[in-house]
């Protein structure tokens, strides 16, 4: 049950893959909107290697539409460029890891324009991106990064977990006038869901709670968001623990409220995030309810995250580095049973 | 022998050469009486090339600019006084007193800002470039940059993606011979950089960046070129600083006689040369020296920011 | 009075402004061991913008001590090149917004390359660079980013906030196998203090408490350092409160005792940071306080920080954009009156 | 006429180019078998500069190689079974199982690392022939690197700081045409990318990447002229893939002439011609063969890395 996407509560939807749904959301606002163009690595003839930009080619040609040398920081320069000058770009890096590559343009460029020229100008650009662990893909193709973006102002962040949040956040993202980085995961393209026949735009900051419940607040984004359902069913049958899970979807802005009425109803908190432990997200979002939540926390915040380490190869090594089922369900407890 | 017209020509480029030398000397002295903060880099030595430049743009072109910008923003149009009121951190500054005189940019006459990352600007303006060219405009975009830039990630990467996709960008590459104290010949073997973008596929050139008639016709005859699609173009303009690196860096590196045969082919010099008119080059310096007067006037007049509303507009 | 540089506690002492006490280290190292080579822009000749690699050149030559061009990605990658071959570079990058242009070369390559090599070669690299707000050097030349490195494994941390400690450390950190990324702050550089006469090799991992007290344990690095201190002082003399001042030193490895045992004594915890409040390691520090000392608080853990906003040129506005001491006494209160 | 030492040379060449040819092949079936996860990129067809260029080079020297890597390493020296053992995640293998395909890295035999980052070895090819200039060792490394990387702001950058330093630095620009799908003619106004070294002032050629001995040759020599102090050369080494980008990779995009014409020139084929004597080239391949199901047991047989050890070695 969802709560957020409710304002145009649309009648009819169908079952799309996660990447059919930013696909879809991708033709709606080319079509719509003739500023915003698609460039990238391989993002036009081959279709992007998620094939989230398939047939954007075919329909709008190679102008708005673009392939480009492998070249990241400099294509991302150009996206910067091209949305100061009034085009709307959405520009695809392969991988998360690859944009540590383009850091200067995102951070010192992006991030820091609207502020530089004084108001004159913003940047609306959308640097969509996949990160998280995959199949065997390793140190370098891994990684789990919203962490450094999180840290940088003038920088919006989006990271969804089902195919209708992809398309209803990516619309956003395209008609927003700053910059967005919008993080796919790698193992959700191929996630199944709902996703309405009609236009739903879904705005940022506000998170939606993809599971009811009275026992335990757990937040979770992107591919934890599934994790932490599937712990939360087993939570429900075999430990009688009814745990509500919320999706805050966008993590810059961050939906405070919808986080602190949950943690004050249920008095527990656990936090899910594939990224590191050190320094990440979860930490800030532990901050910020320790603080605003004081008086209602029954147990300290418990955060589940991956290890302290690059990911390696091997496939059990790898899965050890990052949360499973089993940690999740291990952790609510003690947060419940504390 | 010169007509009428380029005698106007002349005077104008003269009024903006001496407007840019003024404008400099104006904020050394600003900044040593504290009124500026942070880093100043004087473009003092190398007006020219901005003058040039864009005397030879459209209204509509772009420009992007380096740390070193004040003489591209005034070559472009910006007035002295809100040029001054942001490098003094005033609200009536072309940023409102945020960006100062690194990050001053003015998208009202296409200039999309100074850049305090050597090198990043040149991306930057292979976007403005594309972006025009998507929406099928009769614009150019042209990136200031320099010998420092040359040996950047970006100057390779954005200027192949700009040859590729036949962009109308002029990159020019002011080759002042150093950045801060390092000489050209030891950041590159090839100390003439434009040799840099024939690797590119592109059609570079080198041209004396203190005579501002060659510079104005050269970019000139780019600009047409770039407009007939011709794809980008790489302008070495070769020049030299009249100052330090900075304003608190004496230069003490810079050999006597290169600083000696360079101050001899002074841009402001060899523009009065071309002119060849003293009294109207001097009545243009008494007009100049009133308008930057009265900029200053104007930026000590000037309110500061407030916190509230910046807190309010930019707190996220 | 300081508690953790005790081991060899040197006898004489003399009073050393920072830079000198880094380039003594860096001039120490190299005669000691012939590996170390210097190597940045502006570093040899100049001797560096903030002087610290002063003499290094004509003391070592050109070999070891090396001017580039402004190229910081690949002088960060030759640096791991060299270390993985045998040297221990200490490569400066200007400003720490500056690494962002080389974050592909430290976190892809540098910080996994012991993991990729399943533990055939370290990285015994030192990246000196140097941040914070200075003096109207604005958005692109003002950001604290420690809280970029601080969520990269495989990255050590470092930030000195005494001549004393700046030696020290950074005679570990060249000592060191891993890479360290030793962050300055370009306001300390001319600080003034004592360092002993003596070889002092300062350990990775003990924090400094820097003053001792009572009632509340404030956590500051850098030049939050001085700016506490000053605060702990008001505090004293106008209200009476007895403030513990912690200094982490190096951010990874944290000394998590030595905050945890200063937590459980006083009971009320003030975290300083000059990087913008969102996802930075005072969020960290919180999250792990709130989990590991939850029984002991009498408060929420409070968080005084930069503002999520760029840094903006004008003074004023610079200013307002990160902790005062008046924010410092006033958080100390609240989390002490609370 | 064929010397005894040319047979010699060559029969070794041989041994190495269908050594890799039969390993990748190996790869490929273990992984449709599911033995292998993540990336995969063949050296099919490629053979010949990894095999020419190591041959070339001392027991000391270093390379750095590519996400195309396997070639490079097994020319380099590593055995068969640990390079299958790492490329199966097992704890016998080169990275403990750690590295996998994209991240070999064999430090005892100077192989400083495959690299999953386009680019990205350029730099740490330079930071490894500088430390080598700096301990006055007479060492040369050997970045291998592709048309891709080529335009990579990296490529530029580094190349610059090896010539301006004079290292003794073999940068082999393995220019197989393709950037997965991209074409070079797509990517870079100038497709014969020797080019772009001579903006920077370093000695640049190319040459047939599918005739070993040519590459050796030229290697050889290269190697020489480093040692002698001269500076860093460019190699640009033409060839083809004979499979997809990636082992999930069909190629259709491929044009079949393209790849008829370098089938025709296969680096197998080609040697086996310059060797003229089948029957040893049988023999060499018989013992390779046997060598692979060897390696293959091997990995089958070797232990997973164990989950305590790694998180207690690597967890910080
Ligand atoms: C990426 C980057 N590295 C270093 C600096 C510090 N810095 C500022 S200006 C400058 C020298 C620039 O020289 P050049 O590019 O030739 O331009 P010039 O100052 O001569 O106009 C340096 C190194 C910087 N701003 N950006
Ligand atoms: C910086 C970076 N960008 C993109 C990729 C994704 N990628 C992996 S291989 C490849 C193509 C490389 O082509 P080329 O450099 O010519 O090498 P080849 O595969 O042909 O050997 C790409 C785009 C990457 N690994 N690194
Ligand atoms: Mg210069
Ligand atoms: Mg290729």
């Amino acid at each position: 049950m969802t709560n957020a996407a409710k304002p145009n509560s649309p009648s009819a939807s169908r079952t799309l893959l996660l990447r059919d749904g930013l696909n879809e959301a991708l033709h709606q606002e080319m079509a719509r909107d003739e500023r915003v163009f698609c460039i990238g690595v391989g993002i036009a003839e081959r279709g992007g290697s998620y094939k989230v930009t398939d047939g954007l080619l075919a329909e709008f040609g190679p102008q708005r539409c673009i392939d480009t040398p492998i070249a990241e920081a400099s294509i991302v320069g150009a996206a910067v460029g091209a949305a100061i000058t009034g085009m709307r770009p959405v520009v695809e890096v392969l991988f998360v890891d690859f944009t540590l590559l383009t850091m200067d343009q995102v951070v010192n460029q992006a991030a820091k324009y609207r502020l530089m020229s004084g108001g004159a100008r913003s940047v609306p650009m959308v640097l969509r991106t996949q990160g998280g662990v995959g199949d065997g893909v390793a140190a370098q193709h891994s990684q789990s990064l919203e962490g450094l973006f999180y840290h940088i102002p003038g920088l919006k962040l989006v990271m969804p977990s089902t195919p209708r949040d992809a398309r209803g956040l990516l619309l956003s993202a395209i008609r927003d006038d700053d910059p967005v980085i919008f993080l796919e995961h790698k193992a959700l393209y191929m996630t199944e869901g709902p996703v309405p026949v009609d236009e739903e735009v879904i705005p940022f900051g506000v998170a939606d709670i993809k599971r009811s419940g009275r026992d335990c607040t757990l937040i979770a984004w992107s591919n934890m968001v599934p994790r932490s359902l599937t712990a939360a069913e087993e939570l429900a049958s075999a430990h009688g623990i009814d745990v509500e899970v919320i999706d805050p979807r966008t993590l810059v802005p961050l939906d405070r409220q919808t986080i602190l009425e949950s943690v004050c109803r249920t008095e527990h908190v656990v936090i899910v995030q594939e990224a590191v432990r050190r320094g990440g997200v979860a930490a800030d979002i532990a901050s910020i309810i320790q603080a605003d939540a004081f008086d209602y926390l029954d147990a300290p915040v418990e955060i589940v995250a991956g290890r302290n380490i690059p990911i390696p190869y091997n496939r059990t090594l790898e899965q050890a580095c990052i949360p499973q089922t089993a940690d999740i369900v291990a952790a609510v407890r003690r947060a419940v049973y504390a | 022998m010169q007509t009428p017209d380029d005698a106007d020509l002349l005077a104008r480029l003269y009024r903006t050469l001496y407007g840019i030398r003024r404008f400099e000397q104006t904020c050394i002295s600003l900044y040593r009486l504290g009124h500026i903060r942070g880093y100043l880099h004087p473009y003092l030595g190398e007006e020219a090339i901005a003058t040039g430049v864009c005397a030879a743009l459209g209204e509509d072109d772009y420009i992007v600019s380096t740390h070193r910008g004040h003489g591209h923003c005034l070559a472009r149009g910006a007035g002295f006084d809100r040029m001054l009121a942001e490098i003094t951190g005033k609200a009536t500054g072309y940023c409102g007193g945020l960006g100062g005189s690194m990050h001053i940019a003015d998208p009202d006459t296409g200039n999309l800002g100074a850049n305090g990352i050597v090198g990043a600007g040149i991306p930057i303006g292979v976007g403005a470039a594309l972006g025009a060219t998507i929406r099928g405009e009769d614009r150019v975009c042209v990136v200031f940059s320099s010998d420092g830039a040359a040996n950047h990630g970006t100057f390779g990467e954005a200027l192949n993606l700009a040859a590729i996709w036949n962009l109308p960008l002029l990159l020019v590459v002011e080759n002042n011979q150093f950045a801060v104290s390092t000489p050209v010949h030891k950041a590159s073997r090839v100390v003439d950089l434009f040799r840099r973008g024939q690797g590119y596929g592109v059609e570079s050139l080198t041209i004396d960046g203190n005579d501002v008639l060659e510079v104005y016709e050269c970019a000139a005859d780019a600009r047409r070129r770039l407009l007939a699609g011709e794809g980008p173009i790489l302008i070495e303009a070769k020049t030299y600083r009249q100052a330090g690196h900075h304003v608190n860096d004496p230069g003490a590196y810079m050999p006597q006689n290169q600083v000696e045969h360079y101050k001899a082919r002074d841009p402001l010099t060899l523009c009065r040369q071309h002119l060849a008119d003293d009294e109207r080059a001097d009545a243009i310096e008494t007009e100049v020296d009133a308008e930057i007067e009265a900029a200053v006037d104007f930026a000590h007049g000037s309110p500061e920011p407030a916190v509230d509303e910046f807190l309010h507009e930019y707190e996220a």
